[in-house]
């Protein structure tokens, strides 16, 4: 149930955040949908760690049944590159506001064609 | 194994001798050499166009001889490199370029596609490379365009008439001899090949009846003689290809020397109108003796070199198509030529005033003894051919009986001319399509697609996601329901 | 992007999706993926298996991640140009500028003790870095008010130190390379694993831990303070 | 020495790394000097020139840490990597001594090294998480790069890239995640037999997004349309990068995946075909119209890549080799285009609109000829290395059974003719109107020289050089 229930949430995620990606014109918006994405990934990381009435991989005793230590591992790395990421988008919006006057993804123009 | 290196290095080391190569190798070297005598006697030039020049008419000369696909294709390039070197130093040299080097890039692209599908097929680099079908036309399209055969010759009209006139004698010594030869080694023999060179004979000289200036005039004669080389070359009777070949080294010798008449008229009578140049026959008495003779080896006077080449085509052409159509590009030379004898040296009329059309100078003497050997070559070319060419059949040579065959029909076109010319010519500017025209055409078709394209780019990033997203959706598509 | 075309990509994307969910469903699991959980006592001496894979099996790719925040950092601190703070024009209660100073300790001591206590217990460089990080950007916060700057550690001092981190990060690595011949080894060295569970276990898995917990909280910091001070 | 060796892989992606703080800590103050980083480049060509005999016996393998690459990380040396980063070197090398702006210089090269560092590592690694580690890297290095000209056209760049960029790196998180979860590794060298035990279309669908991401990372079509714009507002000297060290790691490391998975290439060649052939098509005829030299490159490159991949895709060994060879070549000529481009702010006009730009006064002939010699290249004229990797790379696609493709690729170089044409006849227009304010005068020679003199010189041993990209292709497939 609780696989399903993630399983679900994640593909709701994604989805949510392409049609935001597509269709937002603010661009901190658009950094908010990658953020979005980016939880979908790392949910979908979690849900693969999974096993039924498993522990945190904290191993006091040796007999438990624990989660699969590496897709946590992969999704603190994700995290860190994401939140970097995040960051960098975030100051390249400053700076774009200030050259350009606007935050609208649309009225980056300048190069087409 | 298609190693560039090693098949450079084996290319030399055994090059491809055969009598047709020896033939049209010393036929350029030979003629290319005098071009660069006329020129340096003429006029002067900067050390890069010399350097060009020799690139360009050394590579000519080396074509003829290399064995595989990689030498032939370098040296094909490094001719239109040469090509491309002269024509920096031409005045208008960013219209010149943009006018020749498309179309001769896309040439070698051609004959390198032919070359790569025949690779894929042979598995070696080794010449002749006529094997698949697809290949075959590639390579046939390539030295088409080489060969400036009709619907392909835009690049030699245009770039000849814009030339400096040195410059023009030199590149008609190499650029459309080697799509000739191209087709001599590249491609098999076949009937149509025989009908496509006679068609282009004839259609070429309906345009060239067509022009006014001198330049453009003499380019669409080089293409219809390069079509009488085609047929020959292109059949698969022996005996044709070896009077295309003979062809190929009198066109070099009377084309180079019409050229060179017309550099030197130029500047005498101040105009590059047909109409409006008169009265040469009265100023230079060695330039009148010239053209008439290259007229008459073009026309295919018998004795004359010209004649020897197209009679000899004449009988041994396989389609009787191509031959009647060759005779009647034939009658249209001699129409032609005779225009350009009659307007240009033997019309009576006032003598227009000389002046200085930016070459700046008054034809020389050496430039002038030139012009009289070109024309002794011609008619020695006419009388002992076979000294010149070996291959030749005993047959060839100028007897009683050739005379009175072989006047008939050049006497028809001059005939034609002083009888008919005008309605002739009315009709054919109505009836053919100007080639700008076409070429326009084109041309705005294909950049409003571009334009097109470019507009599909707006800048928007998130267009840009979609198309991203979107084709991974393409993809996964595929990995699904492939098998 | 239309709408409409929009919507067609996302249908389609949660077509797949659903596509995927029904056959992890469906498809019986041919093989089990690769487990660390079994093997980490032994190898490394950590109870933390998640701390054992991101500083031990798998340093290396710490090593680019704690990268990827210097470079962030770096370029963050590059882009945004010192200008005047101008967050907040009222000035705050003295509850909030008293409890700030009160808590900050406390913060950083906890930060530490996560970072410390990365390989035996949850949490570990990056959880603790993330906590370090929070205190210096509360501080700032509250005291950047009314226009002057307020730091706890100078921009200067800071770059100074995530290049300290970056080094030691590298040195540790090479003490592996000269110890064992291999970078970044750990168990291979020699260093001694200890008592699973202790404080002073697991060779140089807490040593990472520290590095990159400094390394984390000094880049979030200057990533934080880059960002609102502009 | 022998244990040094195994841990080349390694020493190579640290040895730039190590560069970032050795930069910061012998910089005293302001703009520093660019000594360590061309000793840090030094110091990897030396120790990859020294360990070629060792390559070309058999590849390298280290396991990071010491843990065998299932449970760690394996690292591979191969002539794959040998080959792309002696070429990357140089262009890095050429981009510190192009970049002579005071202003930022410190924080240009500390951003190399990790352009770098990143690059080096996405050639060497042979886990997928690990690439995607090396691939943030490198890319959030190309994004700071490409801002930090820090104007207006830099910044709208920039977040065009950065926007395009993490899309592509969720693509490949996505995929790496799937593999994990249904081949149970993450290591490129078990793959191929779990990935083919696997049941479903999820390890499909997952490898697919992985190559999806690494598609746009390249710029193929559909998914290319950020390239121009991206490079449109970088400097020159980030372009070269760009184009040289970024795309030919990322091609590397497609190899790498599209090698590690046989089976899925083989179901996947038609569409990778057809992705090149269009990439050709369109890359050749957007590169017509374009008003700006850097764009007109860029979307030159993108055709360029499509050779590559349309090569590679093709399947036989003489044929990928051909693809890696063009690459290559493709990588120092473009890139040596792009530095080229440097000279014409030296004749103080920043813009780079076709109309505006010319060649400085200072070595006038020697600019137009080295801009003559690169564009014969990127044609394919010969006799530079820009022929033969195109002569090569037509023969070998058509003898691997794609006919269509060969003839698309040789005529790709007449239709590149007609736009570089354009560019040099601007180039070397004579009657230009008076700059106003010329730039700064450079006494320098133009920095492609090396790259330029490199391709003349090269073609003599492009035969030799194709059988070592032979012999790297027969390295990476034997190595599965």
């Amino acid at each position: 149930m609780i696989v399903l229930t993630i399983g679900i949430t994640c593909i709701v995620l994604t989805g949510i955040g392409i049609y935001g990606l597509l269709r937002r014109t603010h661009m901190i918006r658009m950094v908010l949908c990658f953020n979005i994405l980016e939880a979908a990934a790392l949910l979908g990381l979690v849900l693969i760690a999974y096993r039924p009435d498993a522990r945190s991989p904290i191993l006091r005793a040796a007999t438990d049944v624990h989660v699969l230590p590496l897709p946590h591992a992969l999704a603190l790395t994700a995290i860190v590159i994401g939140a970097s990421l995040t960051a960098l988008m975030l100051t390249l919006i400053v700076r774009v506001h200030r050259s350009h006057g606007t935050v609208l993804v649309d009225k980056l123009k300048d190069w087409r064609g | 194994m298609s190693g560039i290196t090693a098949a450079v290095l084996q290319t030399v080391n055994t090059p491809h001798i055969e009598s047709g190569a020896i033939f049209v190798s010393q036929a350029i070297l030979l003629f290319g050499l005098l071009a660069l005598v006329f020129v340096a006697l003429h006029t002067r030039r900067s050390a890069l166009w010399w350097v060009g020049a020799i690139v360009h008419i050394g590579a000519g000369a080396l074509l003829p001889y290399t064995a595989d696909m990689v030498s032939f294709f370098m040296i094909w390039e490094l001719i239109t490199v040469g090509a491309a070197i002269v024509l920096v130093c031409e005045p208008d040299a960013h219209g010149l370029l943009r006018r020749y080097l498309p179309w001769q890039l896309l040439a070698a692209a051609l004959l390198l596609s032919g070359f790569a599908l025949h690779f894929a097929e042979s598995g070696s680099v080794a010449l002749p490379a006529a094997g698949v079908t697809a290949g075959r036309i590639l390579i046939g399209i390539a030295v088409a365009i080489k060969a400036a055969l009709m619907p392909l010759h835009l690049w030699m009209v245009g770039t000849y008439a814009r030339v400096r006139p040195g410059t023009a004698v030199v590149l008609s010594a190499v650029a459309t001899k080697i799509g000739v030869f191209g087709v001599y080694r590249l491609l098999p023999g076949s009937i149509s090949l025989e009908i496509l060179g006679g068609i282009m004979a004839t259609v070429a000289v309906l345009y060239a009846l067509r022009q006014n200036r001198l330049r453009p005039f003499l380019a669409f004669h080089i293409i219809s003689q390069v079509g009488y080389m085609i047929a020959g070359v292109g059949s698969a009777a022996a005996a044709a290809q070896i009077a295309g070949l003979y062809h190929l080294g009198n066109h070099i010798v009377y084309k180079g020397l019409l050229f060179m008449v017309v550099a030197l008229m130029v500047p005498m009578t101040g105009t590059p109108n047909i109409y409006s140049t008169r009265g040469m026959g009265r100023r230079s008495f060695v330039l009148t003796v010239a053209a008439i003779a290259g007229a008459l080896s073009i026309s295919g006077v018998p004795p004359f070199n010209g004649y020897i080449s197209k009679s000899l085509l004449q009988y041994s052409l396989v389609s009787p198509v191509a031959i009647h159509l060759l005779t009647i590009a034939g009658i249209g030379t001699a129409l032609s030529f005779t225009k350009f004898l009659w307007h240009g040296f033997l019309r009576p009329g006032p003598l227009p005033q000389a002046h200085d059309v930016g070459e700046g100078l008054i034809a020389r003497t050496g430039t002038r003894t030139i012009t009289v050997a070109l024309s002794l070559l011609c008619l020695l070319m006419g009388l002992y051919p076979r000294s010149f060419f070996a291959e030749l059949p005993d047959s060839a040579g100028i007897t009683q009986q050739s005379f009175e065959s072989g006047l008939v029909w050049p006497v028809v076109g001059a005939a034609l001319f002083f009888i008919l010319y005008g309605p002739i010519l009315r009709v054919l500017l109505v009836t053919l399509p100007g080639s700008t025209t076409v070429m326009n055409l084109l041309r705005s078709a294909g950049t409003r697609g571009l334009q097109l394209m470019q507009r599909q780019h707006t800048g928007d990033i998130r267009r840009y996601l979609g198309w991203a997203v979107g084709g991974t959706m393409l993809l996964w598509t595929w990995v699904l329901l492939a098998p | 992007m239309s709408r409409i075309s929009a919507a067609v990509l996302v249908s389609g994307i949660i077509v797949f999706g659903v596509i995927i969910a029904f056959e992890l469903a469906v498809a019986p699991r041919t093989a089990d993926p690769l487990n660390h959980a079994p093997l980490t006592l032994r190898d490394t001496g950590a109870v933390n298996a998640v701390s054992a894979i991101l500083f031990d099996y798998r340093a290396l790719d710490t090593l680019g991640e704690a990268t990827v925040i210097l470079m962030t950092a770096t370029v963050v601190a590059f882009l945004t140009p010192r200008a005047k703070a101008s967050m907040l024009a009222v000035r705050l209660s003295s509850i909030v500028l008293y409890g700030v100073v009160l808590l900050l300790p406390f913060i950083t001591i906890l930060g530490i003790a996560v970072m410390a206590h990365g390989h035996v217990s949850p949490g570990g460089g990056f959880t603790g870095g993330v906590i370090v990080a929070t205190s210096t950007v509360f501080y700032a916060v509250v005291y950047s008010v009314g226009g002057q700057q307020s730091y706890v550690i100078a921009p200067a001092a800071n770059k100074l130190i995530e290049n300290t981190a970056m080094t030691a990060f590298i040195g540790v690595g090479l003490l592996g390379l000269g110890l064992a011949g291999s970078f970044l080894a750990n168990a291979q060295t020699g260093i001694p694993l200890g008592t699973p569970g202790e404080l002073l276990s697991a060779g140089t898995i807490p040593m990472l831990n520290l590095i990159s917990g400094v390394k984390v909280g000094v880049g979030l910091g200057i990533i934080v303070m880059s960002l609102f001070l502009e | 020495m022998n244990s040094l060796l195994t841990e080349l892989p390694v020493l190579l992606i640290v040895i730039p790394l190590a560069g970032v703080p050795l930069l910061y800590f012998t910089t005293r103050s302001g703009r520093g000097t660019a000594l360590p980083a061309l000793a840090v480049i030094l110091v990897v060509v030396t120790l990859l020139s020294f360990s070629i005999r060792d390559a070309m016996h058999a590849p390298v393998v280290t396991a990071a840490g010491g843990w065998q690459p299932d449970l760690g990380i394996g690292l591979q040396f191969d002539l794959l990597a040998v080959a792309a980063m002696l070429v990357t070197s140089l262009i890095v090398a050429q981009a510190i001594l192009s970049h002579d702006e005071t202003s930022g210089a410190q924080h240009f090269r500390t951003l190399l090294m990790l352009l770098y560092a990143g690059s080096n590592g996405l050639m060497l690694t042979q886990d997928l998480f690990n690439a995607y580690v090396f691939i943030e890297i490198t890319s959030i290095a190309s994004y700071a790069l490409v801002a930090s000209r820090q104007d207006k056209g830099g910044f709208e760049s920039a977040f065009k890239y950065v926007v395009m960029g993490s899309f592509a790196g969720l693509l490949v998180l996505w995929g790496i995640a799937g593999l994990y979860l249904t081949t149970g590794t993450l290591d490129m060298q078990s793959l191929a037999p779990r990935f083919d035990a696997a049941q479903g279309a999820v390890p499909a669908l997952s490898a697919a997004a992985i190559i999806a991401g690494l598609l746009i990372k390249l710029g193929q079509v559909p998914f290319h349309a950020w390239k121009a714009d991206s490079l449109s507002g970088a400097s020159y000297t980030v372009s070269a990068l760009l184009s040289g060290v970024t795309t030919t790691a990322f091609f590397v490391l497609l190899l790498r995946v599209l090698s590690a998975l046989p089976s899925l290439t083989l179901s996947l060649a038609p569409v990778l075909t057809t992705i090149a052939s269009l990439s050709i098509i369109t890359g050749h005829l957007m590169a017509l119209r374009q008003p700006r030299y850097s764009r007109l490159l860029a979307y030159s490159s993108v055709a360029h890549i499509g050779y590559g991949l349309l090569a590679v895709s093709s399947g036989a060994v003489t044929a990928i080799a051909a693809g890696l060879f063009h690459i290559l070549v493709h990588a120092i000529m473009k890139s040596s285009l792009f530095f080229l481009g440097r000279s014409f702010l030296h004749t103080g006009n920043r813009s780079d609109r076709l109309e505006a730009i010319v060649f400085p006064e200072q070595y006038r002939k020697l600019h137009v000829t080295l801009y003559v010699l690169l564009a014969m290249s990127m044609i394919g004229i010969p006799p530079v290395l820009g022929f033969t990797s195109k002569w090569y790379a037509v023969l070998e696609t058509a003898r691997a059974g794609y006919h269509t493709g060969a003839v698309l690729i040789a005529l790709g170089g007449a239709v590149a003719l007609v736009y570089y044409l354009r560019v040099g006849i601007q180039l070397v227009h004579p009657g230009l109107p008076e700059l106003s304010s010329p730039g700064p005068a450079s006494r320098r020679l133009p920095v492609p020289l090396a790259g330029t003199a490199l391709i003349l010189l090269l073609a003599v041993f492009s035969d030799r050089l194709l059988a070592f990209c032979v012999q790297a292709v027969v390295q990476l497939l034997e190595a599965v």
